[in-house]
C-alpha cells in the first residue's frame, strides 16, 4: 500500500459547504491535492475520527456541536488523545415563509404556544387549541399553523428546543407549572416543554434545508427552520421573519442580538500532522483572517464569523489539544 | 523482480504450461487424441491451473505478510514512542519515495542507502510530499526496510519461479492416458463455484460482526424491553428517549404493503402483456423502457413524492381539496411514499416475471387452448400456476427492495413514527430510522445513535425470518406441483 | 357402419393451403370429414398431418408465421369467418397432442379443468362425476383415484398422455382432433384409448393422426394419406389398405413392415 | 358428456360473450399496466429533462487580462516557487482590472465598484488564471484573451432562472449589476454555449455552481461499475450453478439460499456499515474508493443477480440436460454448453437490475466516504480510477440537491440527465445481447 | 445370430433394486444383456422399464430421490463403483430418450457435440463425415442436408428424434439404450432406424424399450418382459412371444390388438 497524500475529512453537513469552499481554495493555492470533505453528519464524523490513528482514518472531524466527554472516552480508548479542537464561526438559524405571503415577526413564546402539545391557559395545562397564528398571538395574521422544523437527527433541533422551545416554555410561565406538576423534576419538565404536538402541525424534516424548501413552496402556511446560508441563497423564494424583533443576518448574530445561533467546529488529530502531507497548512488556511474572517468567502456564503478568531489561529499555531478528564 | 512482472511471469510460465501440457498428452496418446481420457484441452487447462493457482496463492500471501513483517521489524528498530502506526505510515512513505527517487535518477542506489541530506526537498523533487523534516531515525528505519524490501523481493523471486517450475514439472509427469484431466479440472471449477456461494454467508457473517457490538452496547444503555415492547419512537438530544421499533415496523409494513399493492399487479400485468399478447417488437422496446424505471436513482422519485405525487394527494384528500373531505393534513404519507415506491418497483416484478412467464413450454399454452380455454384462462390458470416459484421471487425481491428504501420514505413518508391505519398518515419506516439516526448530530456513543445498529440487527433478523418461511412455502408449493 | 357420406359431412376443407413463412407445407388440400366416423391422417414424418390437425380448430393460430388459405367448413360455417371465436371453436373442436402435456396442477384440476371454462357442471358433485367418467374412459381411472390431488406432471409418459385424453374428452366437444394420442402407450392402454375412440365415434367425429398403420386399420373407417404436404388419397380405410389407387400410398402401404 | 346443443359458430353463445369480454378486459388490464408504467417513465423524464437540460449550457465571458509582472513576478526572475507564493486573491486584482479594460473597450460606463463588476465572473476565474500563469510563465507580461465562466447569478439571468424581482433581498448581485450583464451581452463580451466541463469537470464548491461538472464522478461510477461487473456477474453466476445444478439439497444449501434472499432485503445502507469495518478497518482499504465503493455495491448487487440467475436456470428444460448427459457430456459441460446459454436472458435481466440499482445506489457509499466534496482530478490509470478518492455519480446529484445556491437545483438534474444516458449506454449492451439469446423453445 | 450367452455378456445386473423416494420402482431385477444383440424391454406403462434403462448408464444419478442398489457390471466391472466416472460411462453407453430432446443449437451442432466433446474427430473434415455418416444412419440425412445450420428444435417430431438418434450414434458408443425410440416416427422411418438398430447389432449392444409388440418380436433378438417393478421374464424373443412361461407375460401378449 502507498502512502495516502490528501487530508481526509469527515462530519457535519452544516460545516461540508464551508469546509468545501476552504479546500477547494486550498487546493488551488497549494501544491496539495485538495483535502477530501465527507459529509454524513457530526456524529458520524466523529465515531470515525474516534476510531483510531493511522492513514485509514480521518484527519479532521467536522462537526455542528462541540464533542462531548462520552465520545472523548471512546475517542481515548482509541487512541486518539490529542485532539485540537477548532471554532470556525457560528450558524444562524431562522425562520422564514414563502416570499409574498405574510410577514412575522416572532418571539420564543409564540413558538411554545404554536407547537407544544400542551399550553398553559388559565394556570392549567391543557392540549394545545391553537389553529392559526392569531389563535396564538393577536398581533399575528390568521394563518394557519403549520411549521418545517428540523427532525430529531439534526443538532439544529437541539438549538430549536433549548433557545426557541424552553424559552418559550418559561416565558409563558408553563415551566414553572411543569415543575409543580413534576414534584421539581427539572428533567420531566424540561421535557415535556419539548413536547410537541403530534396533529401534523409541527412536521419534522430529516432531509435538508432544500426539503424544507419544497414543502413551504408546496405548503403556502408553512414556516420553516433554515440555516442563515440557506436563507441568503433563495431570498427569491423566502422571506426571513424577525426573532424578538431582530432580523437575523451576519452581524446581528455576531454581535449577540439575535439569539438563535451555533458554534460550528472542526477537531484535528494532532498526531497526524506532520506525518498527513498538508495537514496543518490546510487546518492554517481555514481560520485565515481572508478565509474565515468577517470579509472572507466563508461569512460571504453565510457563516457567521467567529469574534475570536485570533485565539483560535493560535490554538492551532500552538497545536493546543483539548484536556481529557478521564 | 516487482509483483506485477513476476506475475506476468507467472502467467506466460502458466500460458506455457497449457501449451506443453496439450503437446504432452498428445505424446503420451501417441498423436491420436481419442486414446486421452478427456480432451487435450483439459490437460492443458490442468497443468495451467496447476501452476497458476499455487503461485498466486503464495504471491498474495507473501504480498500480505512481507510488509507486515518487515514492518514489525521496523518498529522494533525505531521503538517508537507515539502511535506506532502514524510513525511506520511516515517510515513507509520515505521509504517507498526513495525508491521513486532512485527510479526516477534523483538519488543513485547507493545514496539511496548513505544518509541523506534535505531528503524531503529530495523527495518533494520526484513528487512525493512529506509531511515534515526526516528525523535521522525514521530515515535509517526506511532504508533498512527498503534493504529488507528488496531481499524480501528476491527471496520472493525465486521463491514463486521455483514453484512454478516444480508444478510445471509436477503438471506434466501426471499426463498419461488414462489421467482424468477433465475431473480435475472440473473439481476445481466446481471449488471455484462453491467459494463463489459460500460468499453469501460471509457476507451475512460480515453483516452480523459489523453490527453486534454496537448493538450490545445499545442494550447496554438502553432498556430491551422498551425497544422490542415499547409503543413509542421519540428519540431525543438530551437523553431518556423513547425508542421502540413496533411503531417503525408498523411504517414498514404499512408503506411496504401499499408499494407491493402497486406494483405486483401492474408489473405482473405488464409481464404478461409483454410476454402473452406483445409483439417482439413491442416487447423488445416495451421491456427495455420499463427497466429504465429500475434505474432512475431513488433520489429522483423522492423528489417526484416531494412535488408531485404529495401535494397532488393533498389537492384530493386534503382540506379544501377535490374530494371536500379532510383526510389528509400534510403531503407526506403513507400512501404518497408507497404509491412512488410501486412504480420504482414495477421492473422488478415486471421483468423477472416476464422472462419467468417466456420459460414456461408452449405446451402448455397448446394444451389449454386445444381444450377451448381463451388466452386469459390459459394465463390465469395454467401459464401463471407453471411459473409461479419464479414470481414470488420476483414479488419477493420488489419486498426486499421496499423494505430497503430510504430516500424515497424521507421525502414521501416524512420522519414521524406513529401507529395509524390512516394511509394518508405521515410515517416512517426502520430503514431511513437507521439512516438517519447513523448520519444525525447525536452524540455517536449514545442510544440515539446505537439503535441504529439494534435496527439493523433486529431487521435483519425478521427479513430472515421471513425468508425461511416464505422459502418453505415455496418448497411445499412446489413439490406439489413439480 | 358405412353411411352416405354425402349427407353427413361435418367437416369439409377446400383448396386449404399452408405456410410457415415461406414453407408450403399443406399444397392445396380438399377433404370432407364425416360425422360420427373415426379418420385417419396417415404419412411420413414430415407430411403435414400434425399441421393439417391443428388447422382444423385454427390451433396454428398461435403460430405466427403460419398462414392458413382456403376454406375449412364445419357444418357448413367457415372456421376461418372473421365472426368465429376460435376459442369457441375450440371447445367444439378438442384436440389431444403428441407429446403429453398435463398441466402443472393435480390430476383432477387437469380434467375439471375444461368443464370449469366452459362451465359443464353444475356442482360439485356433477364435476367429480365428470372427472371420473372421464378419466374412466381414458382407462386411466384405476390408476389414479386414489390421488387425484397428486400433481399431473408426476405420472409417468403413458399416465400423462391418458390424462391430457381425459382432460379433452371432458370438455364433450364435437370432434375430437387427436395428434399420434397413443404414441406413448403400452399395448393394453392403447386398446384401451381405441375402445374410447370407438365409443366416442357413436356421438362425434374423430380425426386422428397415427403412425402405426395398424391402429388406423383398427379404429378408422376413413383414411387420408398425406405425402409432402399433398392429399394424395382419402377413402375407405379398407379400400385404402388393401387396393391402394395411387402409387405412393401403395408403396408406403407396402413399405411397412408389420 | 350430455347430448351436445347444436350451437352455430357464427354467433357468440351468451358464455363466450362473457369469456371473451374478461378476455378482452384482462388484455386491457395488462396494456394499461404496461401504459402506466410507460406513462410514469414520460412524466419522470420530462420532469428530469425539463430540469436538468438547462446545465449544459452555460454563460461565458471572454475577457484580455494583463499578466502584470509586477504583480506575479515581482523581481523578473521566473521562479517557480516564487510565483506559486502569489495566491488567487492576488490574481483577483488582474480579473478587476480585466474587466475594466473590457468596458472600456466596448465603451460601457458603470458606476460600480471594481470589486462588483468583477464580481459577474465565476470565483473559479482566479484559480483557471493562476493555474495558467503557473504552466507557462512565459507569458508573464503580455496580455492574453481568456475565456471564463460566468457567476452563476449571472447565468441564471440569461437563463431566465434570476430575474431584477428575484434579486431584491440577494446580497451576491444587485440591479446595476445585471444592466451591466445586458450591455456586456449586446457587446458579445457575455455569451452563453454550449458548457462540455459539466460532462467532464469535477465538483466544485457551493459558492460556484457554474464550475461544477460531472465527469470526475462520472469516472467513478465508471470504476464502480466495473468493479461490480467483473465480481458481480461471475460471482452471482457462479454462486447460483453451485446452489442450482450441485448443490446437495441439505441443510447447508437451504442456510446458503436462505441467506442470499435475505441479503435482498437488507437495507443498502447496512452494507455501508459492512464495507466501513470490514474493507476500510479491518482490510486497510484506502477511504472513499471506488474499488471499496465497487466491493460494497457487489456484495449488495449479488443477491439481485442469484436471485434472477437460479430463476432461469430453473427455468431450462431438464430434458436438454437429460440429453447432453446421454451422449456423455459431464454435469459441468451440459451446463456451461447448453444450460446458461439458454439461461442467459434472465442473467442478463438480473445483471441490469442490479447494475442500475448499484449505479443509482448512494447510501451505503456515505458511510465509506464518497459523499461529500470530492474534487479530485479525473483518473489517469486504472489504478488510479480504483484507488484514488472519488465521488460518485448519485452521490454527485444527491450532494447537489443538497445545495443552498438554487444553481445546483439545475445541476442535479442535469446531472440525472447524464446517469440515465450512462445507464441506458449500459442496458443498451445487455439488451442486445440478451436478444441474442431470448427464444421460446 | 445366436450364440453362447455365457461367453457374450455385456452388462449383467444383479438383484438391481431402485428406490424413488419410498416408491420401489425396480425389485430384485436380474439379468443378463448380451453383446452384438438386440434386448427389448417390454411391458405395461410405468412398469419400470425407462428407470431400468437410466440405471445402465447412470442417468439416474440425476435423479436426487432415486437410489440403485445391487450390482450393474459392464464387460465385468461395477459401473457404480466409485472410481468409475459417469460421464465415462455414459459416452460408452448411449442414450435416446423418450420424448425427442434436440438442443437448441443447429441440426450439426447438435451432431457434432459428442465428438466434439470426447475428441473423436481429427478436424473439420473428419468432423463433418462423422456427422453425414451419423445423419444418414438415423434415416435423416436427405431431409436435412440442405439446412444443416438450421435449428434442431425447428424439425417436425419424428425428425428430431431421428436427429436424436443421429446424436447418439455419433458418439460412437458400445452399448446404445433407446427409451421407445421410434414412438414419434412413422413406419417408414421406423424400418430404416430398425435396419440402423440392426446394422448396430453388428458391433454393440442395443437395449430397447418399446411399446410396440412387433417392433419387439423383428429387432430384438432377446426380450425382458417387465411388471409392476419385476423382470418377469426374460429370453429368447421368439420363445418369449410364443411360448412365454409366465402367466403374466402371456396375458400381456395376448392382451395385445395388432
Ligand atoms: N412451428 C413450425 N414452424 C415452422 N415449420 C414447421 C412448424 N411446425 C412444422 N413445421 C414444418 O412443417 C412441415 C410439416 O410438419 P408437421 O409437424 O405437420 O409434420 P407431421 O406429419 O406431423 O410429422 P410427424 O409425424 O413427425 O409429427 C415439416 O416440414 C415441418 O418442418
Ligand atoms: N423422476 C421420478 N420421480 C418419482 N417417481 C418416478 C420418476 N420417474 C418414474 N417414476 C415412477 O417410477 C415408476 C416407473 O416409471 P418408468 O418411467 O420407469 O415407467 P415406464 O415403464 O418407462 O413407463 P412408460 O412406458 O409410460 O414410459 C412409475 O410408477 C413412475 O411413476
Ligand atoms: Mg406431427
Ligand atoms: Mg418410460
Ligand atoms: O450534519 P450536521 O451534523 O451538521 O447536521
Amino acid at each position: 500500500a502507498s502512502a495516502r497524500d490528501q487530508v481526509q475529512i469527515a462530519g457535519s453537513s452544516t460545516v461540508l459547504p464551508y469546509a468545501s469552499i476552504v479546500a477547494e481554495a486550498f487546493g488551488e493555492n497549494f501544491d496539495y491535492p485538495t483535502p477530501v470533505v465527507e459529509s454524513g453528519g457530526s456524529s458520524a464524523g466523529l465515531k470515525r475520527f474516534c476510531e483510531g490513528l493511522g492513514e485509514n482514518t480521518i484527519d479532521i472531524a467536522n462537526a455542528s456541536r462541540q464533542i462531548k466527554e462520552s465520545e472523548l472516552k471512546i475517542c481515548s480508548a482509541n487512541g486518539v488523545t490529542d485532539i485540537i479542537e477548532v471554532r470556525i464561526g457560528y450558524d444562524g438559524i431562522v425562520f422564514a415563509s414563502e416570499k409574498g405571503g405574510n410577514s412575522f415577526a416572532f418571539t420564543a413564546s409564540d413558538w411554545f404556544l404554536a407547537l407544544s402539545d400542551q399550553i398553559l391557559v388559565d394556570g392549567a395545562m391543557i392540549d394545545n387549541p391553537n389553529t392559526t397564528w392569531n389563535d396564538v398571538n393577536a398581533d399575528m395574521p390568521a394563518q394557519k399553523l403549520q411549521a418545517f422544523i428540523p427532525g430529531t437527527k439534526h443538532g439544529t433541533r437541539e438549538v430549536f428546543e433549548d433557545k426557541v422551545l424552553l424559552a418559550g416554555c418559561e416565558e409563558t410561565g408553563a415551566f414553572d407549572a411543569l415543575m409543580a406538576a413534576n414534584g421539581g423534576d427539572k428533567g420531566a419538565a424540561e421535557k415535556a416543554c419539548i413536547t410537541l404536538r403530534t396533529d401534523g402541525v409541527s412536521v419534522d424534516i430529516d432531509g435538508d434545508y432544500t426539503e424544507t424548501l419544497a414543502r413551504i413552496e408546496s405548503n403556502k402556511d408553512g414556516i420553516g427552520v433554515f440555516g442563515l446560508a440557506f436563507y441568503e441563497n433563495n431570498t427569491d423564494k423566502l422571506q426571513v421573519a424577525t426573532m424578538a424583533d431582530i432580523v437575523p443576518s451576519v452581524e446581528s448574530i455576531s454581535s449577540g442580538e439575535y439569539p438563535v445561533s451555533r458554534p460550528l467546529y472542526f477537531y484535528l488529530k494532532q498526531a497526524h500532522i506532520g506525518v498527513i502531507p498538508g495537514l496543518k497548512d490546510f487546518a492554517e488556511f481555514f481560520v485565515l483572517d481572508e478565509i474565515a474572517g468577517e470579509d472572507g468567502p466563508l461569512a460571504e456564503y453565510g457563516l457567521v464569523a467567529d469574534p475570536e478568531l485570533e485565539v483560535t489561529q493560535e490554538i492551532i499555531a500552538d497545536e493546543q489539544t483539548i484536556d481529557i478528564a478521564m | 523482480m516487482s509483483a506485477f512482472w513476476l506475475t506476468i511471469t507467472v502467467l506466460i510460465l502458466s500460458a506455457f504450461g497449457a501449451y506443453a501440457g496439450r503437446a504432452q498428452s498428445l505424446r503420451v496418446a501417441g498423436g491420436d487424441a481419442r486414446k486421452l481420457h478427456s480432451l487435450p484441452k483439459y490437460y492443458s487447462s490442468f497443468v495451467a491451473l496447476g501452476v497458476l493457482i499455487p503461485c498466486l496463492f503464495v504471491l498474495v500471501i507473501w504480498l500480505f505478510a512481507q510488509p507486515k513483517l518487515i514492518e514489525r521489524g521496523a518498529e522494533q528498530m525505531l521503538n517508537a514512542s507515539s502511535e506506532p502506526s502514524l510513525v511506520m505510515s511516515d517510515v513507509r512513505r520515505v521509504a517507498d519515495g526513495l525508491g521513486v527517487a532512485v527510479a526516477q535518477g534523483a538519488l543513485s542506489e547507493t545514496e539511496a542507502h548513505a544518509p541523506i541530506e534535505n531528503l524531503r526537498d529530495v523527495l518533494g523533487g520526484v513528487g512525493v510530499a512529506l509531511g515534515n523534516e526526516v528525523t535521522p531515525d525514521v530515515l535509517s528505519a526506511a532504508q533498512g526496510m527498503r534493504a529488507q524490501e528488496q531481499r524480501g523481493n528476491q527471496f520472493r523471486m525465486f521463491a514463486v519461479l521455483g514453484l512454478a517450475a516444480l508444478t510445471l514439472v509436477f503438471g506434466l509427469s501426471r499426463i498419461t492416458p488414462e489421467f482424468r484431466a477433465r475431473n480435475a479440472v472440473e473439481r476445481v471449477v466446481l471449488a471455484l463455484l462453491i467459494t463463489a456461494a459460500s460468499l453469501a454467508i460471509l457476507t451475512t457473517v460480515g453483516i452480523v460482526l459489523s453490527m453486534i457490538f454496537e448493538t450490545r452496547n445499545f442494550f447496554g444503555l438502553h432498556s430491551w424491553k422498551d425497544f422490542f415492547f415499547g409503543v413509542k419512537w421519540a428519540p431525543n438530544f438530551r437523553g431518556d428517549s423513547e425508542l421502540s421499533i413496533l411503531p417503525l415496523l408498523w411504517g414498514t409494513i404499512y408503506i411496504s404493503l401499499i408499494a407491493l399493492l402497486v406494483s405486483v399487479p401492474i408489473g405482473l400485468f405488464a409481464a404478461i402483456y409483454l410476454s402473452e399478447y406483445a409483439g417482439p417488437k413491442t416487447r423488445g422496446v416495451a421491456k427495455p423502457l420499463l427497466e429504465i424505471l429500475a434505474g432512475i436513482p431513488t433520489i429522483v422519485y423522492g423528489l417526484f413524492a416531494l412535488l408531485t405525487i404529495g401535494p397532488l394527494l393533498l389537492n384530493t384528500f386534503g382540506s379544501g381539496g377535490l374530494l371536500g373531505v379532510e383526510w389528509m393534513s400534510g403531503a407526506t404519507a403513507v400512501l404518497t411514499a408507497g404509491l412512488v415506491m410501486g412504480i420504482m418497483l414495477i421492473p422488478f416484478v415486471s421483468s423477472l416475471s416476464d422472462d419467468i412467464i417466456n420459460a414456461v413450454p408452449q405446451a402448455m399454452r397448446d394444451g389449454s387452448l386445444g381444450l377451448g380455454a381463451t388466452k386469459s384462462e390459459t394465463i390465469r390458470q395454467v401459464v401463471i400456476p407453471a411459473a409461479l416459484p419464479g414470481i414470488v421471487g420476483a414479488i419477493l425481491l420488489a419486498a426486499s427492495r421496499a423494505i430497503g428504501e430510504t430516500m424515497i420514505v424521507v421525502l414521501g413518508a416524512g420522519a414521524i413514527a406513529k401507529f395509524s391505519a390512516n394511509p394518508l398518515d405521515a410515517m416512517t419506516t426502520i430503514t431511513t430510522r437507521i439512516v438517519s439516526q447513523l448520519t444525525g448530530d447525536g452524540d455517536f456513543a449514545s442510544p440515539e445513535t446505537l439503535v441504529a445498529f439494534a435496527l439493523g440487527l433486529t431487521l435483519f433478523v425478521l427479513t430472515l425470518g421471513l425468508n425461511i418461511i416464505a422459502l418453505y412455502i415455496v418448497r411445499k408449493y412446489r413439490e406439489q406441483y413439480e | 357402419m358405412k353411411e352416405n357420406a354425402m349427407d353427413n359431412i361435418k367437416i369439409s376443407a377446400k383448396n386449404v393451403q399452408v405456410y410457415y413463412a415461406d414453407n408450403h407445407a399443406i399444397k392445396d388440400v380438399n377433404v370432407e370429414i364425416e360425422d360420427k366416423t373415426v379418420t385417419a391422417f396417415i404419412g411420413p414424418s414430415g407430411c403435414g398431418k400434425s399441421t393439417f390437425l391443428r388447422c382444423l380448430n385454427r390451433m396454428n393460430d398461435t403460430i405466427d408465421i403460419c398462414r392458413v388459405e382456403g376454406d375449412i367448413l364445419i357444418e357448413g360455417e367457415d372456421i376461418y369467418d372473421r365472426r368465429v371465436d376460435p376459442v369457441q371453436l375450440r371447445a367444439k373442436v378438442g384436440m389431444v397432442f403428441q407429446k403429453p402435456n398435463p398441466f402443472p396442477k393435480s390430476i383432477y384440476d387437469n380434467v375439471a379443468y375444461g368443464p370449469r371454462i366452459h362451465g359443464l357442471a353444475r356442482g360439485k358433485a356433477d364435476l367429480d362425476e365428470i372427472v371420473e367418467k372421464s378419466l374412466r374412459s381414458a382407462a386411466i381411472w384405476d390408476e389414479v383415484k386414489d390421488r387425484l390431488d397428486a400433481p399431473g406432471t408426476g405420472l409417468s409418459g403413458g399416465q400423462q398422455q391418458r390424462l391430457c385424453i381425459a382432460r379433452a374428452v371432458a370438455t364433450a366437444p364435437e370432434v375430437l382432433l387427436m395428434d399420434e394420442p397413443c404414441s406413448a402407450l403400452d399395448p393394453i392402454a392403447t386398446a384401451q384409448v381405441e375402445e374410447l375412440i370407438d365409443e366416442l365415434r357413436q356421438n362425434f367425429a374423430v380425426v386422428i393422426v397415427t403412425h402405426s398403420m395398424q391402429q388406423a386399420a383398427r379404429v378408422s373407417q376413413k383414411t387420408a394419406f398425406f405425402h409432402l404436404g399433398n392429399l394424395v388419397e382419402y377413402g375407405e380405410t379398407n379400400q385404402i389398405f388393401t387396393k391402394p389407387s395411387d402409387p405412393r400410398t401403395e408403396s408406403y402401404i407396402t413399405g411397412r413392415i408389420g | 358428456m350430455s347430448d351436445p346443443v347444436k350451437t352455430s359458430l357464427l354467433t357468440l353463445d351468451a358464455r363466450t360473450k362473457k369469456r371473451n369480454a374478461a378476455e378482452t378486459r384482462f388484455r386491457m388490464y395488462g396494456l394499461a399496466a404496461i401504459g402506466a408504467g410507460l406513462a410514469m417513465l414520460v412524466l419522470l423524464l420530462v420532469t428530469i429533462f425539463g430540469n436538468g437540460l438547462g446545465a449544459f449550457q452555460q454563460t461565458f465571458v471572454t475577457l484580455n487580462v494583463p499578466l502584470l509582472e509586477s504583480k506575479l513576478d515581482k523581481k523578473g526572475e521566473r521562479d517557480l516557487a516564487k510565483i506559486k507564493k502569489v495566491s488567487t486573491f492576488g490574481y483577483a486584482q488582474l480579473l478587476s482590472q480585466a474587466m475594466e479594460d473590457a468596458l472600456a473597450e466596448n465603451g460601457i460606463d458603470s458606476d460600480l465598484k471594481a470589486k462588483k463588476q468583477a464580481a459577474l465572473l465565476s470565483k473559479s476565474a482566479a484559480a483557471d488564471l493562476r493555474n495558467f500563469v503557473i504552466s507557462n510563465t512565459d507569458k508573464i507580461g503580455e496580455t492574453v484573451e481568456f475565456t471564463f465562466l460566468a457567476n452563476s447569478r449571472v447565468d441564471g439571468y440569461l437563463k431566465n432562472r434570476v430575474t431584477r424581482e428575484s434579486i431584491a433581498d440577494d446580497k451576491s448581485i444587485n440591479a446595476e449589476q445585471l444592466d451591466l450583464v445586458d450591455e456586456l451581452v449586446a457587446a458579445g463580451v457575455i455569451k452563453k454555449r454550449f458548457n462540455i466541463s459539466f460532462i467532464t469537470g469535477a465538483d466544485a464548491s457551493d459558492q460556484r455552481p457554474e464550475a461544477a461538472g460531472m465527469g470526475v464522478a462520472m469516472m467513478g461510477s465508471f470504476f464502480m461499475m466495473l468493479v461490480v461487473l467483473a465480481l458481480a456477474l461471475p460471482i452471482g453466476v457462479a454462486a447460483s450453478i453451485y446452489l442450482e445444478e450441485f448443490a446437495p439439497k441439505n441443510w447447508i444449501t437451504d442456510i446458503i439460499e436462505v441467506n442470499i434472499s435475505n441479503l435482498a432485503a437488507v437495507p443498502s445502507i447496512v452494507f455501508g456499515i459492512l464495507g466501513l469495518a470490514v474493507f476500510i478497518n479491518y482490510m486497510h482499504l484506502p477511504q472513499s474508493a471506488p474499488l471499496v465503493g465497487g466491493l460494497v455495491l457487489t456484495l449488495m448487487t449479488l443477491p439481485t443477480i442469484i436471485i434472477s440467475t437460479r430463476a432461469s436456470l430453473k427455468s431450462v428444460p431438464p430434458s436438454i440436460r437429460d440429453a447432453a448427459l446421454g451422449v456423455g457430456a459431464s454435469k459441468m459441460q451440459s451446463v456451461f454448453h447448453h444450460v446458461l446459454p439458454l439461461a442467459a436472458p434472465g442473467i442478463l435481466t438480473g445483471t441490469i437490475i442490479g447494475l442500475a440499482q448499484a449505479l443509482g445506489e448512494t447510501a451505503p457509499l456515505l458511510l465509506i466516504g464518497m459523499i461529500g466534496f470530492i474534487a479530485s482530478n479525473a483518473p489517469d490509470s486504472v489504478a488510479s480510477g480504483l484507488l484514488d478518492p472519488n465521488s460518485a455519480m448519485p452521490a454527485q446529484i444527491y450532494e447537489w440537491a443538497k445545495r443552498a445556491d438554487p444553481a445546483f437545483y439545475e445541476r442535479a438534474w442535469g446531472g440525472i440527465i447524464i446517469l440515465l444516458a450512462f445507464l441506458i449506454t449500459m442496458n443498451t449492451i445487455a439488451v442486445l445481447l440478451r436478444r441474442r439469446f431470448e427464444r421460446r423453445w
